[in-house]
């Protein structure tokens, strides 16, 4: 087997420095009972490379790839062209296969990129300090409802209708523990009246911009009426790239950012890994779940980084820790961190813009359908287009024809009569001319 | 694992070398921070400027810039390079860092994953256009659930942390289903510092459970505890302390007949792949750490994965979605009243289906092993690991005794006494002697733990080295010859970190100069 | 270029550290070679026995084995990755070897010439098949004439130097065709090796060509070697004194009325690609280094490619094969009579078609920089030349003058003098600062030249940082504080090496020790 | 420009610490009739990634991929299984973007990888040295013929008909400029008579075995004869992986080994850059050419590699060089010498015995064809099928099928009647059994 280096003899040699004379003797403490054969696994034996090659290349053929087809899916999940350098560096070795940097003098590489993670990560959000990432966007979300139930010490948390189902669902199967999770009514296209819901039980409103219809909520006032009944405002992003043009959240108000980090050099992967991003205001840091890098210096004077503020976390304080995470999205934020380091402050700009012309130029096109309307009308790269008939049957005939429309809201929330017609349309710089010409006339077709 | 860096106030030391003019030394370079490179306007990605207006943006365009450095392709590919040039890696050299399993990344399976049918793909793209996705993931969970002996595994957990959460969530799930409210979860003493912080975050509270002078849970403790209030156990096996817990049915029976679920916690599942099967030790739930037993990169701290493997008791209760086959084609149920009956999820752990990326990586390792290399490569950790055991407990201190071991070697310090010499300070020796320290200070029921995990994949040669080098540190460290133990590590890029001011005075990013920089 | 190391034999230096246990040095290694590791039996791929008989191999089946080492991959892995962490790279950082055009390697280069349609294509398949390769070479070949504004491009020479010898091949059988039979080719003194190498290997004979005493070619001295028996000059331009031959349309003239041709060396090209044509100089062959102008990652030595631009006079001679486009389709000419009318290609430079991975990454580089970036490129190489030379040449010593120079800085070591440091002391202290030296030695035509080529990849902090260090070391050699040189470079992975006694005795591979090992 | 890191003040400030009050007067030197414009250029402008990699990826998929298809053609090239550890491991910057290892302090990766390669080479070819590499096979096979030429100081080469015409017309294009070059004529599957021709004039005899219709060639008399006139035996091999099962060159008498290494960890390129193999005997060290690495001690007593017996080369010799060669195939060198690590021993004979069984059984599968025949009995990899049909047209017809089905020898030797209906057809471990069927099935019909 390749990849094992002990050769039949330097087993024996080590099993008889050891002084046993057969591997069983390691397993003694292995209960009788409970000793399986090779024999009882039904599973095929060692393979080349050729052969798992093989297999899983016509395996992965099966699904059709978003790059080839004429592609319009977000709803949480956005297609970026990444550059190729990121995958070139993420794939060193010194990268990808190190561990945790709890050896700060021989981990100054992944602290450092740290650092600079967290620094982009407040830069982007308007925050004053981010963690080294948590799993994803979801959990991130989580994560800071529960760090608002610790610092507010109420059980009460706000979910905003425009929440993507997924982060909703997930806030209440985890954080429904420590408090009640309350979710307001869905209201494609339009900003609820949040405001309204908070009490002085509440510990905080999560509300995410653009939402999942695409929507770009105004986060202000909430904030200021949280901040009133001494709630916090959870802000959500889902589409951080939005953030190269939109009004960051730190400077709407916001207390606690979650965002999904997916969209800078981590690629679709099909729901995972992503990156959960996580900024805060400094008078919280000491609530913060997550890993933190900080800057230091060395015994000869020189600076250096170091995982800090380890008193928050699992490892030392266990059962009074900030939160159970251990090992998180290392080398997603050294991706994403590349992305945004060749992407710069002109770059991001640029690409947030090419995003929202592309976007609003095909919303403009689709809604000119008979029978379409665009139900968003302020968004960033994602919108919601209501049909004359359901979405859902809409996009399978479109991916019949190749082409995929986007995501149904009915695929998000079931139960929800009012969304049945509703379809949730991405675009980015990665979608052509052709593509967007190929979704108009397919969906003029479809609805026809 | 995550204990080895106790914070260290390093005093100072001299560098009587003659100082380079630019800072760098050969191979090794002083990097800067990206902040403190670049110029305005520079970009490394070209994007062509459009027209566009702001009308469709609610009033909310961004007002000021966000404050990126501006750098070209070149240099941002010299910043990270030379980044990657201060780290260890397991490429490099041996990493044994206990609990941790730092085997070798197969190439194969960063090449599999980044097949586009895997890869470029949406989590919510139509169903019927991600069939050979979805196929991935049934294969994978069909060896997962065939090595451990269970029938069902639930595959959105993100790392091993997430999966005992879901594992808890669906005892919980489990025992209200039974109109049962139980509060308590045992967790041993040497348990891994997740164990207690997810039993909190599933609202349970936590008692300890010790162990024994041989480093095994304490049975009779365990069965003691038990109770109408015990919801479950979190038991490690092999054990942090890399022992088999030989009573471990024995315990798991005490916790069924009352009326408790066994959990465990799989991060060792190293040591067993392929031999022994979870589910026939009577575990109700247990965690794979893809990140660990096979193979996907640790990546310098993540991403990881996490499935958790249930058995028929927990099924029902797993969360969403849910991965099913309708002898036509694959479907992922996403909304509980899709399910078949019987099926009560007990909610959500995460957005979407979990993480594939690591799923195509570590189905290409088990395919690569076969059943057979599994087993292989978990005889050749334990062996690996018996093998530094025997071979340095007549220098080192072996707690407890004789062995034999699981994967890990565990020793104390008490063959460091009276020299001066900390488990510290033997660890950073090492790193001037090309090695990554093991880890140490971990678990908590040894003194100054120090605990070796080889992994299968080094070679008898790597291990002699190793062997030789540990050997000479300790008899040197006990002959008194003190001197490479003294502010060690002496050749790293960095000698040793104030952790203690970091932690003190946390600069936790980059701030813009008050004052404009004077032009140069 | 490939004169910068000149043979040394240095001194035997003392170590005053304290040696680690292992030879190791933090996260350097030291690395055996690959025959001293391994294990009979063990490989790396796994590759499943067959059934095989003896019958078809005509009784020449290998009687012993070959003596190759047995690794797993993990070990391979392992050893090549700290084999590079022993080099320097442009990648982490300046690299300024003069005539070498280091420039930056883009990583879209490498990604497209992986995609399957250029990289999994058989030179051999039937032409039909591999119309999307033809159609890359096509476009590359469009790129290149254009740039040098000649009509015709052969394709097939896999560097500069099999560049240069089908260009004077092109000349040899154009003569030939004319009935004549010219022997000289003149070659300035400041020539690369190769150029009278190459010479030599065509069958000419080499007679050289004086500079002046501004580094320039004389050119009265040249139109004086004119004469019936020349066939060709071969002047590279800009010259390797990185100055551009302002009386070249002038020699061109003379070379043509003597009814010679003139061979341009491109090697450096990138001082004048987008701004000059070549093609407006009268050349009518040329070279280009896609490995230097056109970025393509010299990868430790190679490979390269070199296709040769050529004049109307000389394009019917070019060598096959020959891709032409019918209308319809692209065609591969292989043999002489398939070619068009007049076509008289005067043989073959290769197997094949030439370096059709070489090929897709330029053709990257060109499309992504476009006519406008290739032209900004070659002003920026200029500029960031002269701006090393005028921030040096105070306190080092330019043998030109004031300048300017084109794409690199060139200085000789009067300003050395005296000082006990040599040029190579010179260069191997910049590698103890973190950079990789620049080209010394070369060309001949100075006294310890010290040839400085930055490229355009380079910020102007990374420049300033540069300028800033060799101005310090010129300013401490100067002052007699020459502890920095003596015995550098002191913090690379090895000292300097002895090549003087490498060449004595040479030693150039593993040989099987004679006496089996003793068992460890 | 992303791959540009001057701005325009950046370049302003540098123009005017140069004293110059504009860009063009650095190019001050150059002809006024010669300076152009931009627009004089037919060509666009700059392109970000998106744009080129959508072009690119276009263009190439005009191509059939090899792996996608039932492929069979060698004649040269040859399509093997390259390990995923080679990419990876030669795309690491520091063995990627590093010159020739002039500077051995900072370059012993690169030169211990060298002293490896040259070993391996020596190796595998059985004979005592090994250089750093060539161009190619075919470049390799013509600096052969020169340095015998100078060894011996004769003019005369003799090309066996079995050598790769290509390899034949290189050789007679240069080398022919140093003495003559005589061709032996073609004889598909049989060995020529070649000792015949040897004469006391005769510099070397080139032999390629297996050659170029695959038939294994017996190079011992050869050599014999050789020698007894004074004459070297150039043996060339195309086809590396033979190596693994076949009696090597250098048991077999040769003096010169040319090869071509392709086969091992460089893949088909479309025909470059491949890496040429050059091993000699010791006594002809300092006649060969190219580079050479040699072992030394540093001043500190340490072990290392340098570049050495350079006086061989231009650099130093100029026009009295063994070569005029410069750059060479460094990186191929280094991806041949990792797949050949990870083979060993044991995976090079593994891999060779699977190549071999494979062709076996599809040559006894398609001369079961009625009206095809097996031309060559003695064979590695390669074997030659007689048709009944010209070659060139089956070939063609298959190709429309989507099955390469060989290389016809008319490509190779159009104007050699007797090759005509001869078709070269080569099997390797990528080979499926569905491969062989599909092949067998339609080359079947097409005789029919
Ligand atoms: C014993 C043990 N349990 C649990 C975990 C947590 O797993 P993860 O880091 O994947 O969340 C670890 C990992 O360090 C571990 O070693
Ligand atoms: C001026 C000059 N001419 C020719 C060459 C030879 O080119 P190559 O190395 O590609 O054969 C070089 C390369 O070093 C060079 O610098």
């Amino acid at each position: 087997m390749r990849y094992l280096p002990l050769t039949p003899d330097d087993r024996s040699a080590m099993l008889n420095k050891i002084g046993v004379d057969g591997i069983d003797r390691l397993f003694r403490d292995v209960p009788h009972s409970a000793v399986v054969q090779r024999s009882i696994f039904d599973l095929p034996d060692t393979q080349g490379e050729l052969g798992v090659e093989r297999a899983l290349t016509k395996m992965a053929a099966k699904s059709k790839v978003a790059g080839s087809l004429p592609f319009f899916c977000g709803a949480g999940a956005y297609r970026h062209h990444v550059p190729s350098a990121v995958d070139h560096l993420i794939q060193r070795s010194e990268f990808l296969t190190s561990y945790t940097p709890y050896q700060p003098e021989i981990a100054q590489g992944t602290l450092q990129y740290l650092f600079e993670f967290q620094t982009q990560v407040a830069l982007l959000t308007g925050m004053e300090v981010a963690n080294a990432s948590l799993y994803d966007g979801s959990t991130a979300t989580c994560e800071a409802v529960q760090m608002a139930q610790r610092i507010t010490k109420r059980g009460k948390a706000i979910l905003s209708g425009g929440l993507h189902p997924h982060y909703a669902e997930t806030v209440e199967t985890v954080a429904g523990l420590s408090g009640t999770v309350t979710r307001s009514p869905v209201t494609p296209g339009k900003a609820e009246d949040i405001i309204a819901l908070i009490d002085d039980q509440t510990a905080c409103i999560v509300v995410q911009s653009p939402d999942v219809f695409g929507l770009i909520r105004n986060l202000k006032p909430i904030a200021d009426a949280a901040h009133a009944k001494g709630a916090l405002l959870i802000a959500v992003v889902t589409e951080i790239v939005s953030l190269g043009l939109i009004e960051p959240p730190g400077a709407q108000g916001a207390d606690i950012v979650a965002a999904e980090g997916q969209s800078l050099g981590v690629g679709l992967n099909f729901g995972g890994p992503y990156v959960g991003l996580f900024a805060t205001r400094e008078k919280f840091l000491r609530n913060m779940p997550g890993r933190l890098c900080g800057e230091t210096t060395d015994a000869a004077g020189k600076r250096g980084y170091v995982l800090t503020l380890s008193t928050r976390e699992q490892h030392i304080r266990r059962e009074k820790a900030t939160s159970n995470i251990c090992t998180n999205s290392g080398l997603c934020c050294l991706a994403f961190t590349i992305h945004l380091s060749l992407l710069g402050e002109e770059g991001l700009s640029r690409l947030a813009r090419a995003n929202h012309a592309r976007a609003s130029a095909l919303a403009d096109r689709l809604a000119d359908i008979k029978g379409v309307e665009l139900a968003t009308q302020a968004f960033f790269n994602e919108f919601t287009l209501k049909l004359p008939r359901p979405a859902a049957s809409v996009v399978d005939a479109l991916a019949e024809k190749g082409i995929v429309a986007g995501v149904p809201a009915s695929r998000l929330l079931p139960h929800d009569k009012d969304v049945r017609d509703l379809l949730i349309v991405a675009a980015t710089e990665t979608n052509t001319d052709e593509d967007c010409d190929a979704l108009v006339h397919a969906l003029s077709e479809a609805v026809a | 694992m995550n204990n080895q860096g106790r914070p260290t106030a390093p005093g100072t030391v001299e560098d009587n070398e003659l100082p380079t003019i630019s800072g760098d030394r050969g191979l090794q370079h002083e990097v800067s921070l990206i902040f403190e490179l670049g110029r305005p306007g520079m970009t490394g990605v070209d994007i062509p400027e459009v027209q566009m207006s702001d009308a469709r943006l609610g009033g909310l365009r961004r007002k000021g810039p966000v404050g990126l450095p501006g750098l070209s392709e070149p240099e941002v590919i010299r910043h990270y390079v030379r980044l990657s040039q201060l780290n260890y890696s397991i490429d490099a050299g041996l990493y044994p860092l206990g609990s941790c399993t730092m085997k070798h990344n197969p190439r194969l399976n960063e090449k599999m994953a980044r097949l586009p049918g895997f890869a470029d793909v949406h989590p919510l793209a139509p169903q019927q256009t991600v069939q050979g996705a979805f196929e991935a993931v049934s294969e994978l969970m069909r060896w997962l659930t065939t090595l451990t002996g269970m029938p069902a595994v639930a595959m959105s957990p993100k790392a091993g942390a997430h999966g005992e959460l879901c594992g808890l969530l669906t005892i919980r799930a489990a025992l209200e289903a039974r109109g049962e409210k139980r509060h308590k979860i045992l967790v041993p003493s040497s348990a891994h510092g997740t164990n207690p912080a997810t039993a909190a975050v599933a609202g349970f509270t936590v008692q300890e459970v010790p162990a024994t002078e041989d480093g095994h849970v304490d049975a009779d403790a365990l069965e003691a505890a038990l109770g109408p209030d015990v919801a479950a156990i979190m038991l490690t096996n092999p054990n942090t302390c890399g022992l088999f817990e030989p009573r471990i049915k024995e315990m798991a029976d005490a916790v069924h007949k009352a009326g408790a679920y066994f959990y465990c916690d799989g991060a060792n599942f190293n040591a067993i792949a392929g031999r022994v099967r979870p589910g026939d030790l009577g575990v109700d739930a247990m965690h794979i750490n893809l990140h660990k037993t096979f193979s996907t990169p640790h990546g310098g701290g993540g991403p990881g994965a996490g499935p958790v493997v249930l058995s028929a008791a927990l099924a029902p209760f797993a969360p969403l979605p849910l991965l099913v086959h309708d002898g036509n084609e694959f479907q992922m149920i996403e909304h509980a009243d899709e399910a078949s009956d019987g099926a009560k999820p007990f909610g959500r752990m995460c957005a979407f289906h979990g993480q594939m990326g690591m799923f195509s990586r570590a189905l290409t390792y088990m395919m690569s092993h076969g059943a057979d290399g599994i087993r292989q490569a978990s005889e050749d950790a334990v062996l690996s690991a018996n093998y530094i055991l025997a071979s340095l407990k007549d220098v080192m201190s072996a707690p407890f005794g004789e062995g034999p071991c699981m994967h890990e070697a565990l020793f104390d310090d008490s063959f460091l006494e009276g020299t001066g010499v900390t488990t510290l300070d033997f660890a950073k020796a090492m790193i001037d002697e090309g090695y990554h320290p093991m880890t140490m200070y971990f678990p908590l029921v040894v003194h100054g733990a120090i605990l070796i995990e080889p992994t299968e994949s080094e070679s008898k040669e790597s291990l002699d080295r190793f062997i030789h080098v540990l050997r000479t540190m300790a008899l040197e460290a006990k002959a008194g010859q003190t001197a490479r133990f003294e502010g060690a590590p002496r050749l790293a890029p960095r000698r040793r970190l104030d952790e203690t001011a970091a932690a003190r005075k946390p600069i936790l990013r980059w701030k813009p100069k008050e004052l404009p920089q004077a032009a140069e």
